[in-house]
């Protein structure tokens, strides 16, 4: 008997995978997102269209790029367009349906900071800053949170706003002016956060295999609302967790 | 035209400046930052949408008073810990920042570029960068009454950038990701380009993108100028490098070791 | 996406919309605005920089309801007649005109091409282009308040460009003189290109513009498309046609005899 | 012996020429001025740098264009720049030394216009536009315009101003916010008009051989000022017409 295990690592990539659909444009960052994108381009999305911010449009790398700018991207992309192009003519202009981020911190609203932890002016940890998020956040169709569960990182405020989810509820986002639809999934090593349709208010809606609700309402820095009806994550497939593994070079634990 | 790194460094770039050392995680322009580090230029105003590596060791060095910026990293491995030490601690001095997104910075340079006071774009929005940055502001659509952020030009004193291959008449050619390094060497009073050789012509390449000679102020060879970032065509990037950089950064000794060892210069602060 | 040229224009062009053949004195997308004469298109808002021979046939046709251009001329030759003939005497149908500078149209596209309501540039500034034309206004710098001229973003119904080869997927490479058809295949909510020819795989050329299929609506091969204008590596610009079109377009009768013989359409207006 | 003779066109190219300083930059158009940057660079001024509004930088055509966008000047290029980089980066940001204005009428303030003869709601004739010509009079560091002498086109005030000369007079440049200096001659087929430093009025300064001075003031639309010390044109030399002839193919007459 086979026993399919897999990391938090894996089970977010996956379920990251799975979020992106056939021909949707991808506004890829390093990391977990990168392999989710690349993932999904190898199973079921093989027509997903990935953008890296430094520029290169419709790449297929056939291995993990090191960096958003790696040589990878430029050998194997459709074109490589400056970065005033790809800021300004694709992802202003609302060409990119999905972009991923990930946070330091996120709060109920799904607002982000990746900037700093503690007062700005004199920060307890300074983080990198801002880079494509807050763009991403506003003019991608939507956008996809990739980060590890815990009090620290799910507060109930974030101390700095580096990038809107949000706001304070519904309707901000149409009053700041952002046209996307904003963060429509937190994917955690635990489960899946979606914003509450009424309220913009993050709702538990998905749990991974073995992850117990309580697990993720103690991990979370406020009173989360757990949806009526969770959907548990399928397990990853034997395909999804090969690919992922050849990809990111690691073997099964 | 063509100079040596020494020399053109000299001639170019003086304390107070500001710079930008361009370049988005392809053609970094490191040999070029090591060697203001040796020249112990001062107070500089250092510009940046991406500082990563040679920004936080610039940064070690003592050599900047500010940092604008859209986000600081090491590229693929975590954060700059040179950068957080002078932002929290103030080590080796005081670093005053200026920070925003990417989109931010991409217009400022283009606006500089153009020879226009600022530029205009949807962003920022709901944002805490904007009542952070006073360099963040909005304007009214005159047709439409929608109203968009606004950043000022960025127009450098210096821009340094690296590239494939120069003329022997400054003629600079670029290929692979090619960034923000044309709007950044356009917005930029003095430009200096190190580059991988000089050819007697250059030959067109898909995708180059060439800066005429009349816009560059100095070309240095120096052929590996940009590792351990990479040269489209000519060398990989050494990821070891910028993984080995976390451990080095992390600890003010080892940071002042590598600075005395690698670059040959005394520390800038105590331990 | 593969589409007859009868088909893509009857597919993406409709009376009333705003439509911009694009192309700076190279690649002129000729055969396509032939197309939208024969099919009898008509209340079109034509735009472009450069309105040339094509525009003063689509004018003289009477597709067009109003113009909105920056240099409207037969390039090399002398005046459009067509186009002089229509605004000052209405034939066959008055033509309201809405005119720019090349700086501004530029930056319009580029605003289209950006999602931005309205650009900014330095420009206009005394020129009695000011009082005559809505849609150029000014903004203040809100960082040094310096006035900067302003003109709203311009985003066509429909973009037709020619350009040298397309993949079947849709991707569309052209190359030589490029000019502003990357900005206004960009602004547009359909894009029609016309191409010489249909390749498997497009072989990268150095200077080229690629326009990734998603946002090409059709593609239709014509070759020859551009002519007279010229197809950079495949035809060059046949100057003998410019020069003769002055003299068919200088009377009305003419015009309409080549519009009968070459187009195969009865004429718009008498004589 | 031989008497050298040339056409209208020929003296005002060659005069057009020498205004030409080697290793300037210069936004040239067709027609003349395209023919006299093409001479200066055959002969005094090796190193001139022509940019043609196409995007054609630093072209060294072995033919002269047909058009601002002739293949020929996309093959000798130095590089080809899209149209909005042309117009923002190069002539925009002052880049461009010397850049070559046309006119259909010019006021005695060196106003232009090259949009309508008469009422612009229902004008007598319509004239192609502005195209470049508004922001190269605003934003290279001189502009030289050449065209034929006549009370035509030489008049008190222009019908429609296109691109701003020196306004009403000196220190309306400034006030309009217009960084070069504008109009620095007007080199017709007659002689040379420069503005006065004090007032920015046309002036004229120089004279082609064989006119006189009353030929120009009545074929002026307004009392033609005249310098102190009108200086002859020397001559076109044999070479200036050989290069200018080999150029247009045309003959001497």
């Amino acid at each position: 008997m086979t026993t399919v295990t897999w990391t938090s690592d894996e089970i977010m990539t996956v379920t990251a995978a799975r979020a992106l659909e056939d021909e949707m444009s991808c506004f890829v960052g390093i990391g977990l997102p990168s392999t989710a994108a690349n993932v999904a381009r190898r199973t079921h999305a093989p027509g997903l269209w990935m953008v890296y911010e430094s520029g290169t449009l419709g790449t297929v790398p056939d291995h993990l790029p090191l960096s958003i700018g790696d040589g990878v991207l430029a050998d194997t992309a459709d074109t490589v367009v400056p970065v005033p192009e790809v800021f300004n003519y694709w992802l202003q202009a609302g060409r990119i349906d999905v972009g991923f981020l990930g946070a330091a911190q996120i709060d109920r609203y799904a607002n982000i900071n990746t900037t700093v932890i503690g007062d700005y002016s004199s920060p307890a940890i300074r983080l990198p800053g801002a880079g494509g998020a807050p763009e991403i956040a506003a003019s991608c169709g939507e956008a996809i949170v990739i980060m590890r569960h815990s009090r620290r990182a799910f507060v109930d405020q974030v101390d700095f706003v580096t990038s809107v989810g949000h706001g304070r509820g519904k309707g901000d986002r149409e009053r700041l002016g952002l046209r996307g639809a904003g963060p429509t999934r937190v994917i955690t090593d635990l489960g899946v956060l979606e914003p509450d349709p009424d309220t913009g208010e993050l709702v538990l809606t998905g749990l991974h295999p073995g992850v117990e609700v309580e697990q993720v309402t103690q991990a979370t820095g406020w009173g989360l609302l757990v949806a009526e009806n969770v959907i548990p994550t399928p397990a990853p497939t034997e395909t999804e967790l090969s690919v992922v593994r050849s990809l990111t070079g690691n073997r099964q634990p | 035209m063509v100079l040596s790194l020494d020399e053109a460094v000299r001639t170019l770039v003086h304390d107070g400046d500001t710079v930008a050392l361009e370049g988005f995680t392809h053609l970094i322009p490191v040999a070029a930052g090591h060697e203001i580090i040796r020249q112990g230029l001062r107070d500089l105003t250092l510009v940046r949408m991406t500082p990563d590596i040679v920004y936080d060791q610039l940064i070690g060095a003592g050599c900047a008073r500010k940092l604008v910026f859209s986000w600081g990293g090491n590229p693929g491995v975590g954060s700059l810990h040179r950068f957080r030490d002078a932002v929290v601690h103030g080590w080796p001095a005081p670093l005053e920042i200026e920070e925003h997104s990417h989109a931010g910075m991409t217009n400022r340079y283009v606006a500089g570029a153009s020879g226009l006071p600022f530029a205009i774009l949807r962003g920022y929005s709901g944002t805490d960068l904007v009542g952070n940055n006073p360099n963040i502001s909005t304007v009214t659509c005159p047709f439409s009454g929608q109203e968009v952020a606004a950043v000022p030009a960025v127009n450098p004193d210096v821009t340094v950038i690296h590239a494939q291959r120069a003329d022997p008449s400054g003629n600079v050619q670029l290929w692979g990701i090619t960034g923000i390094q044309k709007e950044a060497a356009l917005a930029a009073g003095r430009v200096l380009v190190t580059v991988e050789e000089v050819a007697e012509t250059l030959e067109p390449v898909p995708g180059q993108v060439l800066l005429p000679g009349r816009i560059v102020d100095a070309v240095s060879v120096v052929p590996g100028g940009a590792a351990p970032s990479y040269a489209h065509g000519y060398y990989e990037r050494d990821n070891s490098a910028y993984q080995a950089w976390d451990g080095i950064s992390r600890d003010r000794e080892a940071f002042n070791t590598w600075l005395e060892e690698q670059i040959g210069v005394p520390a800038a602060g105590g331990t």
